[in-house]
């Protein structure tokens, strides 16, 4: 089993990748003009107010120094303390991450149930009604501004037919689930225009390919063809092509979330920016690096079981 | 001149998806070149009683609720949306193309330094950099587009990067290498032209995704300085009206479906026309 | 001939361009008959694999269409034949196997389970008895440990295996004719020998009929029971292969009969002019001891193993002022690496190379500078070798420029005389390579490596993509420019019956060490080696009596590529 | 009965009410903790809490106050040494936001349980109402002990009507009512939960949908429109809000009063008014805001009037004016104003260069001088008009506001009216520097608008006082 030896090592290479987020993350949320505690402070701060909060935060020792207390911090497992909610950043993002994470996997998965059948109709009607059908919808879809969409999912299906609840994330499981399809089918919508893209143009190649012929020289039925050769060959390309486009996800899904008032890591960080509450900055960014790392590294997982060439 | 065009318009005409992309986006050129003759009304110029007015013959668009007419302000928007998606590419695609021209053809020391560059800059999340540096630029173009410089080099990095490390190994990059060609010569003058089909495809699609990304960067309002009209920021300043006067978000929005529609249809044509996969 | 199989009558292939119909196939007959091997032979483009796949009715393209004629099996017209009945034809009576068996085998399957697929749905037996069945087939065609190889995926196996397995997907659906399309074009000499005696071996036990694609004489002549040769799409002649062979009928047979490099008229051709080599003059190119090693990718930190990969061990060779040498070898043997080592294009690992007296290793700045103006190299594929971009014309002139050797506005008039030399138009400098033919943009090649005005030619494989006729007429070029321009040549290749005829010297590599050498003469009448026996026995000889395998001859290397070749790197 | 659902843009950042000054938390905090004075539903008078009386000393400084019974939520009595420690704590505690307003309180004590004697190191005016503000509101000191200020924050006990039961980041608060609240017995919901739902459209679609029950931050844009709809009641409550055109007194021409005269001349508020609040606010005209304690209602009100403006500026040599107009970012309404704004002023010859930046730099850029004009906009959060007046015309650490507005006499007249104690006398001082303020133009007056909520038609008594109180124990759900 050597071809997954990297499981192993790969872990290695991520600490170089987080430790350069950690420090330009760092860096660039201080070189923003504002003040933290100007910002708590609002229209009634005074300078002395301003002083006594900054040292309470540390925020007027050098920069160098609090890095490295926020890598000494880090290296116990630690991020630092919210300016803004006054609690340790790590138990903030654990109350905040789950409505991420539900969402990007469930827009995966149901961009996925969109994408493979309306693809594979495409490819294997090649030229024909369907075919131009998917790909001009697919390819006029990638334009929509996902908050617009957003609304008019909203609008037509919550308020005119009252199918899905308009905001909010439920208490129980199957609660949850029934408040995060529009949010999903807002991003899968844009996502699967992508992936059936991708999908329809490998599928093409490959039904035209040498392997296809080879599996119809052989006597082969058409659908034998499709699925036993055509189809995992052609999601061997679209893997990677998904794995990119979830770490894109990540750390875009503010929009949805703020329209469907999900409770998530966006509106988090955005408030976080705002309020130049440092520290949630960067544990969030930590987080989502972390995420996008491990979602490339299972992408690689995935691509070595399913294609024995690939060698990381 | 002409004759030279030939060819290619004859390449272009048998590729209907690449014409109508084209003419698109032709079609948006103009009118973005020729707004101030095309537009009915002046885009910024605000009229208190006018305000709100369904589409109709002398508003065809209708109005906003500065009682400006929707209907230039698309036109107008047309001048910024187009720079937007163009410059937005622009700059990534050079920095890109050089950063993987260098790391693909120079390969060892190099290439490792850009490629964890890449990796960190693949894995660090776009909203903290964007927002960060709307921050700390302040909010309006400049700072988008150094934001999307910044991040999107990255892809068309990748992409040539993965071509130059093939064409590197094709004979006449050995043959040029053992005629004495100096690097830079095997590297922009032989090699590029041969990798950059797929960038030149994949730019189209980043278009789409530069004039997205400006429209979710204006949903937070940190879009274009008012009173610019611009689609993203109509539609987002619109939203309020969005159950009452639906016209203000529509036609800006529809702008931006269409052009994004056409920088698609290019890609595909292109993608077609160069033999590139995605 | 035998009873007949498989009839064809009148077969016509349209293509719908664009600008009209274009006939690919014309009005094309013959024969199968049961048990026989035909051999269709003919240039690239002539349609032979256009031929076959009309046969089952897969065309690559939907704009082909069969116009006309028929196609009869078993008084069935499968031309005709609706949509089901084809694909129940398709394996199960006609078998195909193709060129590149890499890109023709599922790489995402196991080997074992691509050939059980075709038994289950053929056979309609269960998973288990496919199982069997297959495991059956694989030590038929010929893998040494079929239990452990069933679960090998395609690119862990050599390329031979690789055909093997193919051989074995299409033996799956136990079919009585086997289309081959140049089944052995990618591999080497031996291999391609053991494939050709396998296919030979599959007809006698399983009465199989064959048609065999191939554009090698050498191989009909020693496979084939008939030979049809096709030109343009069209039959010019079939017939038993000892006639076709001895009394071609057709002039454009006479003529790729003639070029065949074992044919004895270009074995004479060959001058053995050896105007004694100077003595007094010192080697131009001198090797001493190199190695070559690359550096292993893909191995992990913490796996042992090596972490490099020596592709040329202690080489020394020394190549006097206008010698002509050949190097042969099976690939992977280091000849490549050896070639680009000496120009100074790889670094070395260790040893020595001298070119006109300057070390590459020691004065690299001063060696380079001499090689640079004074070496060229010309490549394998023809295409690929120039810059897609850039016409002929500018191409020259690119090299003429840099190099400084002739002033600015004498460029023009070189290029012309450049185009003249290799025997091309001058109008080609306006040209550009995809316009141009293999054996054009070969000639463009040749030209470019000219303009250094060159003391040494490396040619690797140059003529290895070429059709035969157009093989020989760039040796032919070679021997010419060679003795006008007083050139040392280093002529690469696999295919030693070139080699026997255009070099005076011959170096046989083997696993990156020099197994062999001395004057090509000597070393092809007595080769002192077994490798070396065995490359030479190896050689499809176009005289239809002599045995495509010297009985057993390279037994000995046969176990090197059978196995799996995961270990190497 | 039932639960109140009220969804409000942003989720709350603590619970404990000396480390925040965000409305979002203070209007949580009217309903969990109690104060020892509340102010009414007018915004202009003050009334018990958990004190039930009070009595202040001739020379002004000591302040006696009684109890009532009352008990935390977790059944421990409300003593007078929780009071003590909790103002003790917001003058004292590192973190706290508020301590300045505090400071000028000497001892805090407890006579008995349920007497509290404060002492002033000076009189104050203000300082009665200055008690009523949610973030000084009185916490069980020994649970605040007992688990660290910052579990506190998290789970907090207080006195209020309500209690917090669940509090779930990000999305939404749950309170249930406290059965141990004084006056538990006139409370008619079971519990409250206050649901964040940032996106303007996505809250009125919600309570247009009936998923919740009210829904605060109506944009002025949909008011019209939600009105029509006969499941929902729109409330315009009074509020202390009001925006006004921050001025640079510093930047050149703008230090002359007859140039920034002739820039409110060249405003047109109505026009504001009109497009931005829909009709919905009203001009303003003063800077102690309409409903508020002491607002002048005759105050100076220039008309508008371009042409003049223009003469006015000529004359004052700053005939071709350019300003730099700081906007901030992702505010809907201020960039709206600033658009209008720039099209108003341009008629009297002015050139407005708008400037848009995050409103967290745009803090920074105001107080470090660096604009010329900005809207900006005030809600009181005590009733006293000290505060307000102290930061917009005391010349404290604040420059006034940021503007650089100075002027000796307005500054003295604060001070003085800050330890006035006779309210008519104290009136007239305010009457005044209004008057002054009006006629220095420290700044431009622009609008006052109301707080502007909506509910389904089952729910009763849902309304705010112009201080931004919740009064949530009076809220019926039918
Ligand atoms: N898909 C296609 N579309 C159009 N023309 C085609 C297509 N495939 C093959 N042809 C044409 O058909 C002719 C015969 O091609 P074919 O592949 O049969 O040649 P071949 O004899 O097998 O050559 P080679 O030795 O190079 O394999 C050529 O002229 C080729 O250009
Ligand atoms: N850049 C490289 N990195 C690693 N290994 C290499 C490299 N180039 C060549 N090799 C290895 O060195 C060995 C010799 O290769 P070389 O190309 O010299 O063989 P060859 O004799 O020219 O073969 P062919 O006939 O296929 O051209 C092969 O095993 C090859 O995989
Ligand atoms: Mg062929
Ligand atoms: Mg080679």
């Amino acid at each position: 089993m050597h071809r997954y030896k990297f499981v192993l090592y790969r872990p290695l290479q991520f600490l170089p990748v987080l430790f350069g987020i950690s420090l330009i993350t760092f860096i660039l949320v201080r070189l923003i003009p504002g003040d933290p505690a100007r910002v708590l402070l609002g229209t009634r701060s005074t300078p002395s107010a301003i002083a006594a909060i900054r040292a309470q935060y540390g925020l007027d020792q050098p920069i160098w120094l609090q890095y490295f207390y926020f890598l000494q911090n880090l290296a116990q497992g630690e991020m630092g303390k919210s300016i803004l909610y006054k609690i340790d950043v790590l138990r903030l993002i654990a109350t905040r991450i789950e409505p991420t994470l539900a969402l990007v996997l469930s827009a995966v998965l149901l961009s996925l149930v969109i994408a493979v059948p309306l693809a594979s109709l495409a490819a294997r009607s090649n030229g024909g009604p369907a075919d131009h059908i998917v790909r001009f919808v697919s390819t006029f879809g990638i334009g929509f501004p996902p908050f617009w969409l957003a609304l008019m999912l909203i609008i037509f299906f919550s308020v005119r037919l009252d199918l899905f609840p308009v905001s909010g994330y439920g208490e129980t499981v199957a609660d949850k689930l029934y408040h995060l399809i529009l949010p999903a089918l807002t991003i899968a919508l844009s996502l699967s225009t992508v992936l059936i893209r991708s999908l329809r143009t490998a599928m093409i190649a490959e039904l035209k390919g040498d392997l296809a012929t080879a599996a119809r020289a052989r006597g082969m039925p058409e659908s034998i063809v499709f699925w036993r050769h055509v189809m995992p060959n052609s999601l061997v390309p679209t893997i990677n092509l998904l794995a990119v486009n979830i770490g894109w996800l990540i750390g875009g899904t503010v929009v949805v979330e703020s329209v469907f008032a999900l409770p998530g890591m966006g509106q988090l960080l955005v408030r976080a920016i705002f309020s130049r509450d440092y520290m949630v900055v960067q544990g969030v960014a930590m987080v989502f690096a972390c995420a996008t790392v491990l979602v490339n590294f299972i992408a690689d997982i995935v691509t070595v079981a399913i294609d024995p060439r690939v060698k990381q | 001149m002409t004759a030279a065009l030939a060819p290619a318009w004859k390449a272009v005409r048998r590729r209907p998806t690449l014409l109508a992309g084209l003419i698109l986006l032709a079609i948006f050129l103009f009118v973005a070149l020729m707004a101030p003759v095309i537009a009915p009304y002046d885009p910024i110029l605000q009229n208190g009683d006018l305000r709100l007015q369904p589409p109709s013959w002398s508003h065809p668009f209708g109005t906003d609720n500065f009682g400006r007419d929707i209907f230039s302000r698309v036109i107008w928007g047309t001048r910024v949306d187009l720079q937007i998606a163009v410059i937005g590419v622009v700059f990534p695609f050079l920095i890109g193309t050089v950063v993987g021209t260098l790391a693909g053809y120079l390969g060892g020391k190099v290439d490792i330094v850009f490629m964890r560059v890449i990796d960190i800059i693949l894995a660090f999340p776009f909203l903290v950099l964007m927002l960060s540096i709307i921050a700390i630029l302040g909010p309006g173009l400049q700072s988008f587009y150094i934001a999307m410089a910044l991040v999107g080099w990255v892809s068309y990095a990748r992409l040539i990067r993965a071509q130059m490390l093939v064409l590197k190994t094709a004979d006449y990059a050995t043959a040029a290498l053992s005629l004495g060609f100096s690097g830079p010569r095997i590297m922009f003058r032989h090699l590029l032209p041969n990798a950059i089909a797929g960038s030149v495809v994949f730019s189209m699609s980043d278009c789409v995704l530069v004039l997205l990304s400006g429209a979710a960067i204006s949903y937070l309002g940190l879009g274009v300085q008012p009173p610019v009209a611009e689609w993203g920021v109509m539609v987002a300043e619109g939203q309020s009206f969005i159950t009452t006067a639906w016209w203000i978000t529509l036609f800006p929005g529809l702008s931006i479906v269409t052009l994004a529609f056409g920088f698609s249809l290019t890609g595909d044509g292109l993608g077609d026309l160069l033999g590139v996969r995605e | 001939m035998s009873e007949t199989l498989l009839s064809v009558r009148n077969l016509s292939v349209v293509f719908a361009g664009e600008d009209g119909p274009r006939t690919l196939i014309d009005d094309l007959s013959f024969d199968l008959g049961k048990g026989e091997i035909l051999g269709l032979v003919g240039e690239s483009g002539s349609g032979k694999s256009l031929t076959c796949r009309s046969l089952v009715r897969l065309m690559p393209s939907p704009n082909l269409t069969i116009a006309s004629g028929s196609v009869m099996l078993d008084g069935r017209d499968l031309t005709k034949a609706p949509d089901s009945d084809i694909r129940a034809v398709r394996g199960r009576d006609i078998g195909m196997i193709f060129q590149n068996p890499t890109s023709h085998l599922d790489p995402l399957m196991r080997i074992g389970d691509q050939i059980a697929e075709g038994i289950r749905i053929h056979r309609g037996v269960d998973g288990k008895a496919a199982r069997a069945a297959a495991l059956d087939i694989l030590a038929q065609v010929g893998f040494p440990h079929p239990a452990r190889q069933y679960n090998g995926y395609p690119h862990e196996f050599s390329g031979g295996m690789r055909q093997r397995a193919m051989i074995g997907v299409a033996l799956s659906c136990d079919p009585r004719i086997l289309i081959a399309d140049e089944p052995t074009t990618a591999l080497d000499v031996t291999i391609q020998a053991q494939i050709l005696r396998l296919l030979m071996d599959l007809r006698e036990s399983r009465g199989l009929s064959v048609i065999l694609i191939t554009h090698d004489l050498g191989i009909v002549a020693q496979t084939c029971d008939r030979i049809a040769v096709l030109r343009q799409g069209r039959l010019l002649e079939i017939g038993d292969k000892r006639d076709v062979l001895g009394r071609p009928q057709h002039p454009y047979t006479r003529n790729l009969i003639a070029s065949h490099p074992s044919m004895p008229e270009r074995q004479a051709a060959f001058v053995p002019a050896r105007e004694p080599a100077i003595p007094k003059a010192r080697p131009l190119v001198e090797i001493d001891d190199l190695h070559v090693r690359f550096p292993v990718t893909g191995r992990s930190l913490f796996s042992g193993g090596p972490r490099e990969f020596s592709a040329v061990k202690g080489v020394s060779l020394q190549v006097m002022p206008g010698e002509t040498v050949g190097i042969v070898g099976e690939s992977g043997s280091g000849k490549s690496t050896l070639a680009r080592a000496l120009l100074g294009l790889t670094p070395i690992s260790e040893g020595h190379v001298a070119f006109d007296g300057a070390d590459i290793v020691t004065e690299r700045a001063k060696a380079l500078r001499k090689l640079r103006r004074e070496a060229a190299m010309v490549f394998q594929d023809p295409y690929n070798a120039l810059n897609p971009r850039l016409t002929i014309g500018a191409m020259l002139a690119e090299v003429l420029a840099v190099q400084e050797s002739v002033p600015k506005e004498r460029i023009p008039a070189r290029i012309g005389e450049l185009l003249d030399l290799v025997g091309l138009e001058r109008e080609f400098a306006g040209r550009k390579p995809l316009s141009m033919s293999g054996g054009q943009c070969q000639r463009a090649g040749i030209a470019r490596a000219l303009a250094v005005n060159p003391k040494l030619i490396v040619a690797d494989e140059c003529v290895a993509a070429l059709d035969v006729t157009i093989q020989a007429q760039i040796v032919d070029l070679f021997r010419d420019l060679k003795q006008r321009l007083n050139l040392t040549l280093l002529f690469i290749a696999h295919d030693l019956a070139i080699v026997r005829n255009l070099c005076e010297r011959v170096v046989v590599m083997y696993h990156g060490e020099i197994v062999e050498e001395g004057p090509t003469d000597k070393v092809f009448a007595a080769p002192r080696e077994a490798y070396t026996q065995a490359l030479i026995g190896a050689i499809p000889d176009i005289d239809p009596d002599r045995p495509l395998l010297s009985p057993r001859g390279g037994d000995d290397f046969v176990e090197e590529t059978s196995g799996l070749v995961t270990g190497e790197a | 009965a039932g639960v109140l659902t009220i969804g409000r843009r942003e989720d709350g950042t603590t619970f404990d009410p000396i480390k925040t000054a965000q409305n979002v938390d203070n209007w949580v905090f009217s309903n969990v903790f109690d104060v020892l004075v509340r102010v009414d539903k007018s915004g202009t008078k003050l009334i018990p809490g958990l004190a039930e009386s009070w009595t202040v000393s001739d020379d002004g400084l000591t302040y006696t106050f009684k109890l009532r019974d009352a008990k935390f939520s977790n059944g421990d009595p409300v003593t007078a040494d929780d009071a003590a420690f909790s103002i003790l704590r917001i003058r004292d505690n590192p973190g706290s936001l508020w301590a300045d307003s505090y400071k000028i309180v000497d001892t805090a004590t407890a006579a008995d349980p349920k007497t509290l004697v404060i002492k002033l190191t000076g009189p104050s005016a203000p300082f009665l109402s200055s008690l009523a503000l949610p973030n000084v509101s009185v916490l069980p000191k020994k649970v605040v002990e007992d688990m660290g200020e910052d579990a506190f924050g998290e789970a907090p006990i207080g006195s209020g009507a309500f209690a917090v039961k669940e509090w779930r980041r990000g999305d939404r608060v749950i309170l249930v009512k406290n059965p141990e609240y004084w006056d538990a017995a006139s409370v008619s919901l079971d519990g409250v939960e206050w649901i964040s739902i940032p996106d303007d459209n996505t809250r009125m679609l919600k309570v247009q949908a009936g998923e919740i029950d009210t829904a605060i931050f109506v944009p002025f844009s949909r008011i019209a429109e939600l009105q029509k709809d006969p499941n929902l009641k729109i409330h315009l409550d009074t509020s202390t809000r009001e925006d006004h055109l921050l001025i640079n007194h510093e930047h050149g021409a703008l230090a002359k009063k007859e140039v920034r005269q002739a820039l409110d001349m060249a405003v047109d508020k109505k026009a504001i008014v009109d497009a931005v609040t829909f009709g919905l606010g009203e001009v303003a005209y003063s800077y102690i805001p309409k409903g508020a304690l002491y607002h002048y209602a005759d105050n100076l009100q220039r008309p508008y009037d371009p042409e003049k403006a223009k003469a006015m500026l000529a004359e004052a040599g700053a005939a071709d004016l350019k300003l730099n107009y700081v906007v901030n970012a992702g505010d809907e309404v201020d960039e709206q104003i600033a658009v209008l704004l720039q099209q108003q002023l341009a008629k009297a010859g002015v050139t407005v260069d708008l400037q848009k930046v995050d409103p967290s730099q745009s803090w920074d850029m105001l107080i470090a001088g660096d604009y010329d004009i900005s809207v900006m906009y005030w809600t009181n959060d005590v009733l006293d008009p000290d505060q307000k007046t102290t930061f917009v015309l005391g010349h404290d650490s604040n420059m006034n506001y940021m503007t650089r507005y100075n002027n000796p006499a307005v500054k003295d007249l604060v001070a003085a009216a800050r330890v006035e104690m006779d309210p008519v006398k104290r009136e007239q001082m305010y009457v005044d520097l209004q008057k002054m303020a009006k006629d220095d133009v420290n700044w431009i007056d622009l609008y006052y608008s109301p707080y502007r909520n909506v509910s389904r038609a089952n729910i009763e008594n849902f309304d705010q006082n112009p201080l931004g109180r919740f009064f949530l124990e009076e809220t019926k759900k039918n």
